[in-house]
């Protein structure tokens, strides 16, 4: 059950909180009506259907949007939505990482597969956001694991909620946020798609299912990455009975998108190199973090 | 097994097949494959040595040189064992891929070739299977002078005639420290002998009577053995040599040669010095130039444009994770017996993986060489169209190196990873290290991205003149055999962990190192790290489950992927609606990580980066050069 | 010092060399020079004067007199006075001499008047063709008089007009034709070696619709205010303003003042409107959506006002030659100063708010810089000149309608960069408010349209120019037989403006590249508007999926 | 910073919803708007001006035989600018607030035709007052919409 609980977050509730983002956030603050709910679907499902155009044809490009939605869905089974996921006791928050990475390394491998300047551009900046973004993550998670002795995901998270919060445990879920927005590929972070510069980048060849897939992932990742810090730095609820503590992560979930969907849209894009310096500032504040955790605050 | 000693057997095998290869040099294809097979007959008897060793304990023996009365003896220990293993794979895979490559150089004679080549491999086979140090010293210079004839292969090139003196005067000031140090021990020996076991008891000695003298011995080894493996900033010479040499060669470096510094690194602490506090010292170092090697020699990887070049800063990078890993262990020797375990373990398994896929990332480099003539990544690319199978070996190589889950490279950094975040609890400075050296994991990748989406993937972009075909059967067979290990070891870590938990475990004192079931667990699936004290497992991979679940995932999204039954059609690239050649919008090399680089320039020592032709910063250089 | 004057100083210059001189009243003075001394007189104008090289134009005058007519203009901005400088070479030998070794801003136009006359700039350093289409006649001139206006050459293939290459080590980044932030057809080839541009190549006119050529054989004085308005989507209203002051000045015209200030009314509106458009798309342009959809909100009640004065959102088609179609009616002022008021409090809470958003500042400061030197070189002119620190507004420097009588200020900054262009606009649309706000107090009563009894002469010149919200737009008309104009000139801001863009663009980042083309406010529409392709023949073809998919691009 | 975006974040909200769901909610035009020019055949009396003002000339006047005139008005290329209502003697045209014209029936959809009587006209253009000189009939009592090619000593076809 704990199986379908983390796929059915991933795939369903991703779009979900996408289309409630776009729909009460985004077209909120743009003062319009917006589509409804649903959209993301209704994309989804009608990029499915349309011609898959292929400029270079290659075995490896077929595959890239599958391996980073297994990736994704992968990453999933892995992480703590409210209940012990389902595959905790086979990975733990270094094959986490990785998992994810496969992920990224999928777009820039259909980037670099495409070979157009523009998908070119593009998979070099997903490269280097990946570089100074993932470095946060780990930070945080090694924080955690000092505090709690675990590499493992599920037992931080419940290590976290019998000792309560601690101040290097605050800061580094504080650092883990502001990255939050780079991970899930939002303004001002959304550099490597970049529509108005370098339209779409690593995507700007791909089209119907392969398309379709590679939203569908970062929809899902929304909700891993979300999960990741709601279940170890929030660790508010999860020791609710069923279905209570499910349910105590999903509004976590949506609240935290909400958050960042809100920075989203009151944001300009930023350039890769003034991104980069904001996630060396990131960075430092999640070392402070782990320092004190070090320092056993 | 008996009669002739088994070691002895294969060195004379060995010496014997130089003899015939340079008689019969003039045959080129023919001389290889008399090569190969004796490659692979040596291959097969040292690895069921090894197995021996490590399934039924030590092997010692001597051999007495007739006439001349001489003792040679040999010992294969659990350690050596492992190193042989290595040594069988390596050489057999860069000899049969030598056999078509050599045909790249036609007015070279292949004399100073193959007969080097197995003088080198007896050299090898011979220093990790003696505990005395004077054959030891003997095995080791002569390993430096084939390798440096073979280094300089290519007289006629100033370039690789520069970069064999480096190399030479680089590798004697490393054979000189470890000279003088084993001198200075010879002669406090009391009985006057080169034995390991006899340096120990005077080691021990030391340490409580003249620690100065200790450590003066110790840092000139491990001065010695960091130069041999390239650990920066000893290591200098590492990045001009491994590219000067033909390519099996350079793969035979990265594999192995750059190896037998780890080797002399681990017999130095682990079997010359008792269990001490300064083990604990040497281990925070040999972390720290671990930890400086990773960083500087990765984060230069990414500046290069010459493929072999960018492979050779990764050896000093990987050599820095398996001095991290073996650091960590050495330096928890006295604190936590189990992660000390684990950490040595875990820099080992990182050793054998690392002569397997960087072996595999040369021969494929190679492959690509002996195809388009080039190495600047520049110069070609999208070489899948042409060369299947080289490609997809580099793609596994690349992903092995880069640590994905699945392949060899994640376990064993995962083990390297998790050992030096669990030993930062007791030792903070490792957390550091740890988090540099999960950042540069992820460098590395960027690193290979760069590699393999220039040189392998995107569109066919060669020179005329170049044969559209895949290379020959021998380096494809060749590649393959390489490429197995990078994915076996990667499904099945807890194999390897097994062999190498009785090769640590042997080689530490009796009943140190907790048992293996109660460090990893009892399921040959999961590699679960469990340490003393804790009621749940630390950390854990289990690549089967793990794998089973992606390929379920990956079923699901093709099932996903088809629901639409979109069409597919070919169409251009779109470029905005105007028209341009492949050539112009072609994404250079350099161009790939600039504003990364260029934030991280200030790090880069410049000096560090000589060849300036071949480095992303250079490009006025060469300009002007043109305009001359 | 008023236009004979200037002619004097000229005339003592040169001497003979100057063949003709009349001033035009004190604003707009009329040189004919000897071919040979073009080069001098221009250098002398440009770098002695300090006059402001402007476009040139070619006629094709062979008909009455047996040449070529090449006018270059200038404008003196400090002293307000437009130079028509007017050179005559013969048909047998259609040369003269290029003066843009030593005015660069010259450019373009020679090149432009080369591909459309035929008179080849004798030593020009860049002789590629401009304007035509690649596959174009080597050897059919579209503004000579026997070419008609509905001429379609057969298309040819494998020809291509000829691109700078990359440096070494620097690969091509296509922007455009077709890109998500261009609204409109230009090719921007952008070198560039990681994401630092090191170079720019550019390639336009794709969208020529032959505009000149109708109006100087196709329509009369009349309908040729709508087809001008309709030069720009954005702008129109200035451009039928333009050429009906070009047309009244050449005939002698004079427009009743309720009439001026109503043409001032919608040119300020119009500028509005046309600032908060290019704010929201500079916004888009840098990912910054929401700016783009609350600037757009704050525009919609403005363009409802327009439609309630002129009946139509855009395109206005209040002009016409003489004065203007429709009053502004009482009962409308508080409609207007509702909504003004309204766009004033959000704008200003806009502006507030702007220099402490740190994200937005990092995009537009220091970005895309064009120093002053290099504006004032390459001649650009509108926000993009005074974001560069040049006091260029031809309201204040050429007055026209009511300005002269209203209380305008030049907003000049010196940043040189994205946030100077994006400052001057936003100071400018504040402005705007209160010249509407003080039109509208001091509007006189009475007629709003001239009466025109008799027909406008041949032969008779001026020149017309307003301030555009993207900078100085400038018609010249030559008077002609038929009721219509015999040579109309057109020159937008943004042909000056886009030669400036290239040298902005060097040493920023790729990412810069959208916001910089963006931030002069291109209007390449302006820019590209003439070719032979006829629109009133244009064959209209509707395609299904399928042939399109066939069709061989 | 945060004070910023807070500014605009107010900026953004205060207005609310501004967009209409619209083509189900249907929004008029103002007062003046010009919309689609309807012409009253019964008004007109077939002297030819609108035609000779139209800028995108799209009024054809064909004159089919001695008492008959027909105006063809080709509406896809016309532009709304409502100069045709302004100079018609008879107010025969006038705008109306139609702007949804879009249509998938071809360009033929968007020809409107009318015969026009015209008795014993002897075409001389004197029915129609022009506003200002500029305005008058270029060629009275007859207009078609082929141009002159250049001239006659043009060197190139008509096409």
């Amino acid at each position: 059950m704990t199986f379908a609980i983390n796929i059915g977050m991933a795939l369903f509730i991703g779009p979900l909180v996408a289309g409630i983002v776009r729909k009460m956030v985004r077209a909120r603050v743009h003062s319009r009506q917006g589509p409804p709910i649903i959209q993301p679907f209704y994309d989804l499902f009608k990029l499915l259907g349309k011609e898959d155009l292929e400029s270079s044809p290659s075995l490896l490009l077929r595959y890239a949007p599958l391996v980073a939605f297994a990736a994704i869905l992968a990453a999933a089974l892995l992480t703590p939505m409210g209940l012990r996921p389902p595959l905790g006791g086979y990975g733990d928050m270094i094959v986490f990482a990785y998992l994810i990475t496969i992920a990224a390394v999928a777009v820039m491998m259909a980037g670099l597969i495409c070979a157009s300047p523009y998908s070119m551009v593009g998979a070099s900046r997903e490269l280097m956001m990946h570089l100074v973004v993932e470095p946060v993550l780990i930070i945080c998670l090694v924080t955690a694991t000092i505090k709690s002795g675990s590499l493992l995901m599920w037992d931080m998270a419940g290590w976290n909620y019998v000792n309560g919060l601690s101040i290097s445990m605050v800061v580094a879920g504080i650092a883990l946020f502001l990255a939050l927005q780079a991970q899930v590929g939002k303004l001002p972070f959304d550099i490597p798609e970049a529509e108005t510069e370098i339209m779409g980048g690593p995507f700007i060849e791909l089209s119907g299912p392969k398309l379709a897939l590679f939203q569908w992932a970062f929809f899902a990742r929304q909700i891993v990455y979300a999960s990741v810090l709601a279940a170890i730095f929030i660790p508010w609820g999860i020791k609710f009975i069923f279905p209570w503590n499910v349910a105590a992560h999903l509004l976590k979930i949506i609240v935290l998108i909400v958050l960042v969907g809100l920075i989203d849209v009151v944001n300009p894009r930023l350039k890769i190199n003034q991104a980069m310096k904001y996630f060396f500032g990131v960075i430092a504040v999640a070392l402070i973090a782990m320092v004190l955790a070090l320092l056993g605050l | 097994m008996s009669g002739l000693d088994v070691i002895t057997a294969a060195l004379i095998f060995l010496v014997v097949g130089a003899v015939i290869t340079a008689l019969i040099a003039r045959y080129r294809t023919v001389c290889g494959y008399v090569a190969s097979v004796i490659v692979l007959i040596v291959s097969i008897w040292i690895a069921m040595v090894a197995w021996q060793a490590l399934t039924r304990g030590p092997i010692h023996s001597v051999y007495v040189i007739p006439f001349l009365n001489i003792f040679l003896p040999f010992t294969v220990d659990g350690l050596g064992a492992i190193f042989l293993l290595i040594t069988s794979l390596v050489a057999t895979c860069a000899t049969l891929f030598s056999v078509q490559y050599m045909s790249r150089y036609p007015r070279y004679n292949l004399a100073s070739y193959y007969p080097l080549l197995l003088l080198f491999f007896a050299c090898v086979i011979g220093e990790v299977s003696t505990h005395n140090m004077l054959l030891f010293l003997v095995f080791w210079e002569v390993m430096a002078l084939t390798s440096w004839g073979l280094i300089i292969f290519e007289k006629h090139d100033p370039e690789v005639r520069r970069a064999g003196w480096i190399y030479f005067v680089a590798i004697h000031a490393a054979t000189a420290c470890i000279l003088v140090a084993i001198i200075i021990l010879y002669l406090q020996t009391p009985t006057k002998s080169f034995e390991l076991s006899q340096m120990r008891q005077v080691m021990a000695n030391w340490l409580v009577v003249s620690p100065g003298l200790a450590h003066i011995t110790l840092g000139l080894l491990a001065l010695g053995f960091a130069t041999k493996a390239g650990i920066l900033p000893f290591g200098f010479w590492l990045p001009h040599a491994h590219p000067a040499a033909p390519s099996p060669f350079s793969a035979v470096l990265s594999g192995l040669m750059v190896k037998m510094g780890v080797h002399g690194l681990l017999v130095t602490f682990v079997m010359l010095l008792p269990l001490s506090s300064a083990s604990t010292v040497g281990g925070i170092v040999i972390a720290l130039l671990g930890t400086i090697s990773i960083f500087v020699a990765t984060l230069t990887a990414l500046q290069q444009r010459d493929s072999k070049r960018l492979l050779a800063f990764h050896t000093i990078g990987q050599m820095g994770y398996i001095w991290l890993g073996l650091g960590t262990g050495l330096a928890l020797l006295r604190i936590s017996p189990a992660l000390a375990t684990v950490a040595l373990i875990a820099g080992l398994f990182h050793m054998i993986n690392h002569a397997a896929f960087k072996s595999l990332l040369f021969l494929n480099a190679g492959a690509a060489l002996y195809r388009t003539g080039t190495r600047d990544m520049d110069k070609a690319g999208g070489l899948i169209r042409i060369m299947p199978v080289t490609a997809i070996t580099a793609i596994i190589a690349s992903l092995s190196i880069a640590g994905i889950p699945g392949f060899n490279g994640f376990a064993s950094k995962w083990l390297i990873f998790a050992s030096s975040i669990m030993a930062g609890i007791k030792l903070p400075l490792f957390v550091f290290l740890a988090i540099i050296a999960i950042f540069i994991s992820a460098v590395t990748l960027a690193s290979f991205m760069k590699f393999l989406g220039m040189l392998f993937l995107g569109k066919l972009h060669v020179g005329p003149e170049v044969e559209h075909r895949e290379v020959p059967l021998t380096m494809t067979v060749s590649q393959v055999l390489t490429a197995i290990p990078c994915v076996l070891f990667g499904v099945l870590p807890i194999l390897v962990m097994k062999y190498l938990y009785t090769a640590v475990s042997s080689t530490l004192p009796a009943g140190f190192s907790p048992t293996f079931a109660s460090l990893f667990g009892r399921s040959l699936l999961n590699a679960t790290v469990s340490l003393p004290g804790s009621s749940t497992p630390t950390g854990i991979w289990g690549p089967l489950v793990i794998l089973i679940a992606f390929a379920g995932c990956l079923a699901l999204a093709y099932l996903i992927s088809r629901m639409g039954g979109a069409k597919t059609r070919e169409v251009p690239m779109w470029l905005c609606g105007e028209e341009h050649s492949f050539e112009e919008v072609r994404y250079p090399v350099h161009s790939f990580l600039l504003p990364f680089n260029r934030f991280f320039a200030s790090l880069y020592p410049a000096h560090f980066d000589t060849d300036v032709s071949s480095s992303g910063h250079s490009d006025e250089t060469v300009n002007t050069k043109v305009r001359q | 010092m008023n236009a004979q004057q200037l002619g004097d100083s000229v005339k003592q210059q040169f001497g003979d060399k100057v063949v003709e001189l009349s001033a035009l009243g004190p604003n707009q003075l009329c040189l004919t020079i000897t071919p040979d001394s073009l080069v001098s007189v221009a250098e002398y104008l440009n770098k002695d004067l300090g006059c402001r090289f402007v476009i040139n134009s070619g006629t094709d005058r062979r008909r009455q007199r047996g040449k070529f007519l090449i006018t270059h203009f200038f404008a003196h901005d400090e002293e307000k006075i437009y130079i028509t400088l007017h050179t005559e070479v013969g048909e047998d030998q259609p040369e003269v001499d290029s003066i843009t070794p030593s005015v660069p801003a010259a450019n373009w136009s020679e090149r432009e008047t080369r591909d459309m006359v035929g008179v080849v700039p004798v030593g020009h350093p860049d002789p590629r063709r401009l304007v035509v289409a690649d596959d174009w006649p080597e050897d059919v001139f579209p503004l000579r008089w026997d070419v008609p206006h509905d001429l379609k050459p057969p298309p040819a293939e494998g020809v291509a007009m000829p691109l700078l290459d990359p440096p070494e080590g620097a690969s091509v980044v296509p922007i455009g034709p077709y890109f998500p932030v261009l609204e409109e057809p230009e090719y921007f080839r952008v070198f560039v070696e990681g994401e630092e541009v090191v170079g720019a190549d550019y390639r336009g006119f794709y969208n020529h619709r032959g505009i000149e050529k109708l109006g100087s054989s196709a329509l009369t004085y009349n309908q040729v205010p709508f087809i001008a308005e309709r030069i720009c989507g954005i702008c129109g209203f200035v451009h039928s303003c333009s050429y009906c002051q070009a047309v009244e000045r050449a005939a002698g015209i004079e427009v009743p003042p309720r009439g001026e200030y109503i043409r001032t009314i919608m040119l300020e509106l119009e500028r509005i409107h046309s600032h908060l458009l290019w704010l929201g798309i500079a916004g888009h342009i840098i990912g910054f959506d929401t700016i783009l959809m609350q600037v757009w909100r704050m525009r919609e009640p403005l363009m409802w006002l327009c439609e309630r004065i002129s009946g139509n959102r855009k395109t206005y088609g209040m002009n016409l030659v003489g004065g203007v179609r429709r009053d502004i009616e009482p009962e409308i002022h508080d409609d207007v100063r509702r909504v003004l008021t309204d766009i004033e409090r959000q704008w200003q809470e806009l502006y507030n708010a702007i220099p402490g958003d740190t994200t937005l500042m990092a995009r537009l400061q220091g970005t895309g810089i064009l120093p002053t030197e290099v504006a004032r070189a390459r001649g650009a002119v509108g926000p993009t000149a005074r974001g560069s620190g040049l006091p260029i507004d031809v309201r204040v420097d050429h007055p026209y309608a009511a300005y002269d009588r209203l209380d305008v200020k030049k907003r000049v900054y010196d940043g040189c960069d994205n946030l100077a262009r994006t400052l001057v606009r936003l100071d400018e649309t504040l402005d705007s408010i209160n010249i509407i706000r003080q039109a509208l107090r001091e509007m006189p009563e009475g007629e709003i349209m001239a009466q025109i009894d008799e027909e406008i002469p041949a032969g008779q010149q001026a020149v017309g120019s307003v301030e555009a919200p993207r900078g100085e737009v400038f018609h010249w008309v030559l008077t002609g037989p038929e009721n219509r104009p015999e040579r109309w000139r057109v020159r937008a801001p943004t042909y000056a403006n886009l030669q400036s863009v290239p040298p902005m663009l060097q040493g920023d980042a790729l990412a810069d590249v959208p916001i910089d083309i963006g931030s002069i406010d291109p209007c390449f529409a302006c820019t590209d508007r003439m070719e032979v392709v006829d629109v009133s023949s244009g064959q209209v073809r509707v395609y299904t999926q399928d042939e399109l998919l066939n069709k061989k691009y | 910073m945060i004070t910023s975006k807070l500014r605009e974040a107010i900026l953004c909200l205060r207005p609310g919803r501004v967009t209409l769901k619209y083509p189900f909610e249907p929004h008029d035009p103002e007062g003046d708007f010009r919309g689609y020019p309807e012409l009253d055949a019964d008004k007109c009396i077939g002297c030819g001006g609108c035609a000779t003002v139209c800028p995108a000339r799209a009024i054809m006047i064909q004159d089919i035989d001695q008492n008959t005139r027909r105006i063809v008005r080709f509406l896809e290329r016309c532009i709304y600018c409502g100069r045709c209502a302004d100079v018609c003697p008879e107010d025969a045209i006038t705008m109306t607030k139609r702007f949804e014209l879009s249509t998938d029936q071809g360009r033929e959809d968007m020809v409107a035709e009318c015969e026009v009587f015209m008795a014993t006209c002897q075409r001389c253009g004197q029915c129609y007052k022009p506003p200002s000189a500029l305005d008058k009939i270029m060629e009275p009592g007859f207009r078609d919409d082929k141009l002159k090619r250049g001239g006659d000593d043009s060197p190139y076809e008509p096409i």
